[in-house]
């Protein structure tokens, strides 16, 4: 298909500065020009440069957690994480050093010493992060045994219809925390315990579906790991294309990636680029639509002479001519008003286009009227009326600008 | 004329029965017809003598000590009213060698004043550092604490003055003063002596940073582990407030400042700064990346100064005293004065104030006295539970950040804790990993997984000695990725005491000269 | 969902009366809460997290991540032996021993009838004149094993 | 088409317009409403009602705009 | 979705005024937390807005610039008048609003004051005999306080459904053409007639409720309905299936065997989203490219059924793709003259105004002028609507919506959502709950002049006492039943959001439910009783 959208998008590690002011810095050899408040982590994938990365992502603060990201910075003691140190013009940064490729494989020896070895058969398998920074670490071994103190046993949560929560494979970075903060803002997770003991938490230690979740699913769409994955995923596998599209639940008209296998959708993913919701969803547009292959689909055209009649399972064709010749029939009787149309806002515009086209060229008459009359009607003549335009002033975005005009 | 007898309330005098004590003196005195006026002081620092028991006799003040509830009815049939002898008897306190050694700046009040007695206070020059401030401006105020070459006391000796001018010059509608004290250390103590022996000086360090930042608001906060140091510091702030001293107009200045007294829950990650924060603002008490600076975004995201107790508690001083007294004590980038903290297996444990530059065997052997048992010294652990375990052949190193720093120690918060040769350095360095794993927040993973596997590593270590040298190897890779790759001081620190356990006392870890050698 | 007791449902209303308008103060809301209970009620998370705006997850966070919090009642005695290198230094592992031994139960337990529970304590700052312990609120140093045995026992008839 | 309903309908109209100080343009305003938004069926069933049953439940604005219309 | 960002906003410390009946989540929930909420009397909106500018007008708190060189002067000065009259002021309509009046006072300063003032707004504000009349005194407080033109302000609806501005744009009402042009404008009329090749009608035709009238009258016999559920969704469920059973034929296009297809005599399989190429535009007018992912599963897609029955009337209509209809739409409508699929794929998305002038859309409307040239004041004479309590009906009602089911809930009750919402509730007051006997989960019966039906009770403090809410997510619930005829009297939407009504503890389901149990029994057998294809299809005409 033509369609098909990249399955995985760049992830930067942090989110964009909207700084006016450019910092120039060089990385790993190479200068690189980034607008003040930059993260090194950010830069460096400007610079073509994927530092390693674990509790990071784009639609995240920086955290600072994983300790995969560290670098060394010219005239600088230690090793600064690049998430969370913004980059400064002149810095000389290196990403790559042998004291931090040995740092590296130290901190993934300790994850993996507290990890499943089952990725073969792990639902995330080729879609890990935490797999890809054992490859890019090179990890080869790990020395502490899986002996040890471990979480291995813990059970997984699967009350939520549409995702898991295995503790087991969760290396707690926080993600998921901080999604339910920042980008959904229902903070029904947390962390429970501390050190060792840290857990994700749905509310109080409770199954996903007692728990204070909304089911967004923005903590399972951050989650690097296998621990909050779509059970449509754990069944289906991993997609094998993508393809750009936009929800048809409510008026936020959220972007998606439909995630596929085949022609099966086995996963939407909201769209990092999507401009009216950058990469978060609500549970409609993210889990409720497997409508659209439910038994209780019509898939054939159907006719009947009254309403207690059984249906007949006609051809198209026929449910057609049927029913344009009933029309035809209803005018010739009733006049050229005695029919009409209703459009719909679940509809294209391309579709709701051609059902008035037909009431007003083929019905001959303008008695189309759309759902829109029972919600937004008002709001099409109120602003009309007063501002001359029938639609909201804004984009979603301009409720993110600050208070002081 | 009554007789003023002084007891201690200090929590180290009461936890080995001051008030006991206390209680008999006055049935004593009231048994015996005698007028007795008994002021509950604070503890001086000579702790191994609580409850010391001192009589204003002449001018002097005679002290008697340990003194128990069933040594006082022979205290007073011997006369100690009138500071005749007895086999407790320790003579006149300030003559004792142990006090006439010390350089008492920061301790200049301790045991001598009642500690909630506000005329007390200012009979003693207290408030006189935040009289002088007020007739500053607040640069100037900033510029004498830089002068000072004060540094922060909590371990990293971060200097003072530098964090308070970041706080200055940084806008906001509100800032925030912020006490750390969670004085977590074991091996230490000068914080809480501090807060139950002199509370006025603390809020009048405090005051002085607010109004040299343009902070309204302050907070300490103390751990829970401290309930006596809560009560005194409580209703020190209740009395301040009262005297004029804090609130919306202190002393006339028509500048304000309000301090509110916080309870830590149990959490050592919550001395350091970031996490103090969050748990100052009611969250989990975990560390915060940096930057941004506390001193910038700090408190409820404004700009905060958060110092350690000890060193607000030196700003009254370097105001009333101006910073070249103060600078002049010390030696090397580590000027003034540092209250050290003798403890553990120790004859003469108490507290020590000195310029920075004493050795630690000065201060072990010439004060301490040595080890309690009478065994040889093994180990000194330096700085806490993150500090370095120094043998015997490193004591002469001069306490000053950066030559401890050279031999691999840390001079922390000051305390000393002694061992004996009776201990075993890997149990010593597996529970400095345990220690971690029980206090590590969890945010990081070198500390959260880490302190666990070095525990097992360590354990493996003492439980097959035919495999000592190749966990030895994984221990020291182990330090390493935690040192370098620990968010705070708590993951890359643990491995202090460890790596110096395992560098001094290699036999303990069942290593021979060459598996030692090869890890 | 099982709701508060009468006393726990007054103990959460006083102390929120006194600290619900408090910027950040939700640990001495659950101080107040726990000195007056012993112990903050499983039930009164809800309560606490629309008092001060939050969710039940971020209270549960806080408590579960404070040692000092606990959800459950506390044993009737509680003795807290520190466990911390001064006092290492000055025998509290023996005395720790000997602490189980006489209670019958292991550090960070408590006895099966609860009226015991042998905490560890890291630090109270008495570290000139460790051992040092905390029974029943009050602060003890330089405690042998004679003492403590005493001290039990007496804590015992009481 | 339900006369009540149009002369509810016609009057809620009345009552949003008759707020307005200019009485004339008001009761255009009516008028052009009614106008540009009633299907031909509706105005034509309440004029044929207001004919035969008089205009007694209408507001007086209403029944001012209606003029315009002529009963079919 | 949009909550989130709001959130965010608010979490950085924007304030926050709240109008609604009900103690919603924004209220308060975690880390948000309402500076005012006007907990308002169901159907007094247009009461508290004018209470607002009256606030904002008499405390002289007007942008007086803004509107000096941005609007038409004289209208302002005629609606400044008006609501500076006493009769406007918070104080006088406190009663009747329920919102004291000090709060209002200090709402509309914050509003007038706080720096950049944003209005949201949901069906709350035009599912009432007077919306039409609140959006309008909406944009006249956005208007008096310069809160429109740039960042941060705006007023703004929040659409409920996925393409409620984009069929609006496309022409779907009665009287207006795509990019909403009145069928009487000559010159618009004329682009049309040319372009599809015939003449058009210049009135406006039915709306929905007057289709419903038309068909109770005898005048109104053929629909072709697509994807749309009337018989759930609007109001007065029983007036809706009288008109519905009058009528002759009735085609319904759908995915499913809806409420309204029980009433159908032709049904036409639709396909989802996710089988169609095409554009949605959303709240923002963003439109936004929909793409297929699978072949429709009935074999055409919606638009290609729409124009074989334009065929079929003698009507061709020619269209190889989606995008060429979308260039008609193009060509035809001023402020999508810009829009294409090329662009659409390059851009992601545009917002229209899309055209020459601008080409890469309009983020933000009415920057220098309104699109209208001045902008407009209108008065808005507070009119009380017909829905009060009585002895027998001494409770309101208002409907709305659960972020986890959708709408008639024909998608979202065929996934897991369910199990996040599985039945419609009736949220009662305690106080009310107690004056009743009713506990958490009886049945209850809510009776208004409509209608009654039967739901579980759920006692709930987010109520005001007097006051009762229900979601209309299941058919059975019967919601549309006890909701009346009432509409905005400008674009009769239904007055959902205010019904006079009565509760009582019951034991069984409401005469309707036992009717509608039967009906849809009857209706699911004639479904599974059909007759497959390959038997001879004899359904002739009358």
């Amino acid at each position: 298909m033509d369609n098909n959208y990249p399955l995985h998008d760049i992830d930067y590690g942090t989110p964009k500065s909207v700084s006016e002011k450019t910092v120039t810095l060089e990385i790993d050899g190479f200068e690189v020009t980034v607008p003040q408040g930059t993260s090194l982590m950010r830069a460096a994938v400007v610079a073509g440069t994927q530092i390693p990365k674990l509790c990071a992502t784009d639609s995240l603060e920086p955290f600072g957690s994983c300790r995969l990201c560290l670098v060394e910075i010219e005239g600088r003691k230690g090793f600064p994480a690049s998430c969370t140190t913004p980059a400064e013009a002149g810095m000389v940064v290196r990403t790559q050093t042998p004291h931090l490729a040995e740092l590296r494989r130290g901190v993934m020896e300790l994850y993996i010493s507290d990890h499943p070895l089952d990725c073969l058969t792990c639902a995330a398998n080729g879609d890990c992060e935490l797999q890809d920074m054992a490859g890019v670490v090179g990890l080869r071994d790990v020395r502490y045994g899986y002996q040890g103190l471990n979480h291995l046993k813990d059970q997984a949560d699967t009350s939520n219809p549409y995702f898991t929560y295995d503790p087991s494979k969760c290396i707690v970075c926080n993600r998921c925390v901080r999604a339910c903060e920042e980008t959904q803002g229902t903070f029904a997770l947390t962390i429970s315990g501390r050190g060792f003991e840290s857990r994700v938490s749905a509310s109080e230690s409770q199954p996903f579906m007692d728990s204070e979740c909304v089911s967004c699913g923005a903590c399972v769409n951050v989650c690097p790991t296998a621990t909050l994955m779509e059970k449509t995923v754990i069944e289906a596998g991993q997609p094998d294309h993508s393809v750009l599209t936009t929800c048809a639940y409510c008026g936020v008209g959220c972007g998606f990636k439909a995630d596929m296998k085949g022609s099966e959708v086995v996963r939407m993913t909201p769209w990092k680029d999507g401009k009216a919701n950058e990469g978060h969803a609500c549970i409609k547009g993210r889990f409720a639509w497997g409508y659209a292959t439910h038994k209780d689909r019509i898939l054939k055209p159907m006719i009947r002479k009254h309403i207690t009649d059984p249906w007949q399972e006609v051809s198209w064709e026929t449910a057609i001519n049927h029913a344009a010749s009933e029309f035809r029939r209803i005018q010739a009787e009733s006049g050229v008003d005695s029919i009409g149309g209703i459009t719909s806002s679940r509809c294209t515009n391309e579709e709701s286009y051609l059902v008035q086209k037909l009431v007003r060229a083929a019905f001959r008459n303008n008695n189309v009227d759309t759902c829109a009359r029972v919600c937004h009607s008002p709001t099409g003549y109120g602003l009309g009326q007063t501002y001359g335009t029938s639609a909201g002033t804004q984009t979603f975005k301009s409720v993110e600008k600050p208070t002081s005009s | 004329m009554s007789v003023k007898i002084y007891v201690p309330r200090d929590s180290a005098a009461l936890a080995v029965g001051a008030d006991e004590v206390a209680q008999a003196i006055e049935q004593q005195a009231t048994a015996r017809g005698i007028a007795i006026d008994l002021v509950r002081n604070s503890s001086r620092g000579l702790l191994w003598l609580e409850p010391l028991v001192e009589v204003a006799v002449g001018g002097q003040r005679l002290a008697y000590g340990p003194v128990t509830p069933e040594a006082v009815e022979s205290l007073f049939e011997a006369g100690f009213l009138t500071g005749k002898t007895h086999p407790l008897a320790v003579g006149p306190i300030e003559a004792h060698p142990y006090l006439k050694n010390q350089e008492r700046l920061t301790f200049v009040r301790a045991g001598i004043t009642d500690p909630l007695s506000l005329e007390d206070y200012q009979a003693h020059e207290g408030f006189a550092g935040l009289r002088a401030a007020l007739a500053l401006s607040p640069a100037d105020i900033v510029q004498q604490i830089l002068d000072s070459g004060l540094r922060g006391r909590g371990g990293a000796g971060f200097p003072a003055g530098i964090k308070w001018k970041t706080v200055l010059q940084t806008n906001a509608d509100q800032k925030y003063v912020v006490v750390n004290a969670d004085e977590g250390d074991s091996g230490t103590f000068a914080d809480r002596m501090v807060m139950e022996g002199d509370p006025f000086m603390l809020i009048e360090g405090m005051i002085i940073a607010g109004i040299a930042v343009g902070a309204t608001r302050g907070y300490v906060y103390i751990r829970s582990e401290y309930p006596d140091a809560i009560f005194v510091m409580e209703e020190a702030v209740r009395r301040a407030t009262t005297g004029g001293f804090l609130g919306k107009n202190i002393l006339g200045s028509g500048k304000a400042f309000h301090i509110v007294i916080r309870k830590a829950a149990g959490s050592y990650v919550c001395g350091e700064e970031t996490a103090l924060l969050e748990s100052l603002e009611g969250k989990r008490g975990i560390v915060r990346a940096k930057p941004p600076l506390p001193a910038i975004v700090g408190l409820f995201g404004k700009p905060t100064v958060i110092n350690n107790v000890l060193t607000l508690a030196a700003a009254p001083y370097i105001l009333s005293h101006g910073p070249k007294v103060y600078a002049d004590f010390g030696m090397g980038r580590s000027r003034g004065t540092l209250p050290f903290q003798l403890a553990g297996n120790i004859r003469h444990g108490g507290l020590v104030e000195k310029a920075f530059g004493v050795t630690a065997r000065q201060l072990i052997e010439d004060f301490g006295g040595g080890t309690e048992s009478g065994r040889p010294l093994r180990a000194v652990q330096i700085g806490g539970p993150l500090g370095a375990y120094l043998p015997d052949s490193l004591l002469d190193t001069p306490m000053d950040y950066e030559a401890l720093a050279a031999k691999g120690g840390v001079l922390g918060h000051g305390g000393l804790v002694v061992f004996d040769d009776t201990v075993d350095m890997a149990e010593q360095a597996r529970y400095a990993m345990e220690f971690c794993a029980i206090e590590s927040c969890g945010k990081c993973t070198p500390c959260r997984i880490g302190s666990t596997r070095g525990e097992e590593v360590i354990q493996h270590i003492q439980a097959k000695p035919a495999e000592a040298g190749a966990h030895a190897k994984l221990l020291r890779d182990l330090c390493s990725t935690m040192v370098n790759g620990s968010l705070c001081a708590m993951g890359s620190m643990t491995p202090y005491p460890v790596l110096s356990a395992l560098d001094h006392f290699p036999e303990d870890f069942n290593l021979t000269a060459e598996t030692h050698k090869a890890a | 969902m099982n709701s508060m007791t009468a006393r726990e449902a007054q103990a959460v209303e006083a102390a929120l009366s006194r600290f619900q308008d408090e910027q950040g103060a939700l640990l001495p809301l659950l101080h107040a809460v726990q000195d007056t209970l012993g112990y903050i009620p499983k039930q009164a998370t809800p309560t606490i997290a629309s008092a001060f705006n939050l969710s039940r997850a971020e209270v549960h966070g806080v408590i579960t991540y404070y040692h000092h919090f606990r959800q459950t009642e506390p044993a009737q005695h509680k003795l807290a032996l520190c466990q911390a290198e001064a006092c290492q230094a000055r025998g509290c592992r023996s005395l720790t021993e000997k602490a189980e031994a006489a209670l019958g139960c292991n550090l960070g337990e408590h006895t099966k009838d609860n009226r015991w529970e042998l905490e560890p304590v890291y630090c109270l700052g008495l570290c000139a004149s460790g051992p040092a312990m905390e029974l029943d609120g009050k602060l003890y140093a330089r405690v042998t094993p004679e003492r403590l045995e005493s001290l039990i026992r007496k804590k015992e008839l009481s | 088409m339900n006369a009540e309903h149009l002369i509810k309908m016609a009057n809620d109209i009345g009552a949003f317009f008759e707020a307005m100080p200019n009485r004339e343009q008001a009761t255009k305003d009516v008028a052009t409403h009614i106008r540009k938004f009633w299907e031909p069926r509706m105005q034509k069933s309440l004029m044929v009602y207001l004919s035969t049953h008089g205009d007694a439940g209408l507001k007086d604005i209403v029944r001012d705009a209606l003029r315009e219309f002529h009963p079919a | 979705m949009f909550a989130s960002r709001l959130k965010r906003r608010l979490r950085a410390g924007a304030r926050l005024i709240v109008v609604d009946p009900r103690s919603i989540d924004l209220v308060s929930s975690p880390h948000i937390k309402a500076d005012y909420h006007l907990q308002l009397r169901p159907g007094t909106n247009v009461a508290v807005i004018n209470a607002l500018a009256h606030v904002i007008v008499t405390e002289g708190l007007l942008a007086q610039d803004f509107v000096d060189q941005r609007c038409d002067v004289e209208a302002f000065n005629v609606w400044r008048e008006f609501v500076a009259r006493p009769n406007n002021s918070p104080e006088a309509l406190e009663v009747m609003t329920g919102v004291p009046a000090a709060k209002i006072r200090e709402a509309a300063r914050l509003y007038a004051t706080g720096g950049n003032g944003a209005i949201y707004y949901g069906l709350g504000v035009t599912e009432h005999a007077q919306g039409s009349t609140m959006v309008i005194g909406i944009a006249n407080l956005a208007m008096a306080t310069g809160n429109i033109g740039r960042e941060g302000v705006g007023v703004n609806p929040l659409r409920g459904q996925n393409n409620v501005q984009g069929s609006c744009d496309m022409g779907s009402f009665p009287h207006e053409y795509p990019g909403y042009r009145h069928v009487s404008d000559d010159a618009t009329r004329t682009l049309f007639e040319k372009d599809w090749g015939l003449s058009l009608r210049k009135e406006p035709g039915l709306r929905i409720p007057n289709m419903f009238e038309a068909a109770m009258d005898g005048s109104f016999k053929g629909l072709y309905c697509q994807g749309e559920d009337i018989v759930q969704s609007d109001p007065d469920t029983q007036h809706v299936i009288a008109a519905l059973e009058t009528m002759e034929c009735i085609v319904v296009q759908d995915l499913f065997l809806n409420e309204t297809a029980k009433y159908a005599h032709v049904f036409l399989p639709g396909s989802s989203f996710l089988e169609k190429d095409g554009t949605f535009t959303n709240a923002e007018r963003r439109i936004s490219r929909v793409r297929k992912v699978m072949a429709p599963k009935a074999g055409l897609g919606d638009w290609e059924v729409t124009v074989a029955l334009s065929n079929a009337l003698g009507y061709p209509m020619h269209y190889n793709d989606p995008s060429e209809i979308m260039e008609e739409v193009a060509r035809l409508t001023p402020t999508f003259a810009g829009v294409n699929y090329d662009k659409l794929d390059r851009l992601g998305s545009v917002q229209w105004p899309c055209n020459d002038e601008m080409p890469e859309g309009t983020p933000l409307m009415h920057i220098d002028h309104f699109v209208r040239g001045k902008g407009r004041f209108l008065i808005t004479q507070y009119v009380p609507t017909d829905e009060k309590i009585t002895p027998k009906f001494p409770l309101l009602l208002t409907t709305g919506r659960i972020l986890s089911q959708y709408n008639v809930g024909a998608q979202t009750r065929r996934t897991d959502n369910v199990r996040f919402h599985e039945e419609d509730r009736l949220d009662i007051h305690p106080q009310d709950a107690e004056e009743r006997g009713i506990h958490e989960d009886d049945w209850v019966g809510i009776s208004s002049r409509a209608g009654d039906t039967v739901l579980r009770a759920r006692v709930t403090e987010r109520m005001q006492p007097g006051v009762v809410y229900t979601t209309f997510h299941f058919p059975e619930s019967g919601a549309n039943v006890i909701t009346t005829d009432n509409s905005d009297w400008a674009t009769n939407c239904p007055e959902y959001k205010v019904t006079a009504v009565q509760v009582v503890k019951v034991k069984h389901s409401s005469e309707w439910q036992e009717n509608y149990r039967k009906f849809n029994e009857t209706q699911l057998r004639l479904l599974k009783e059909k007759v497959v294809a390959g038997a001879v299809a004899t359904v002739n005409g009358h």
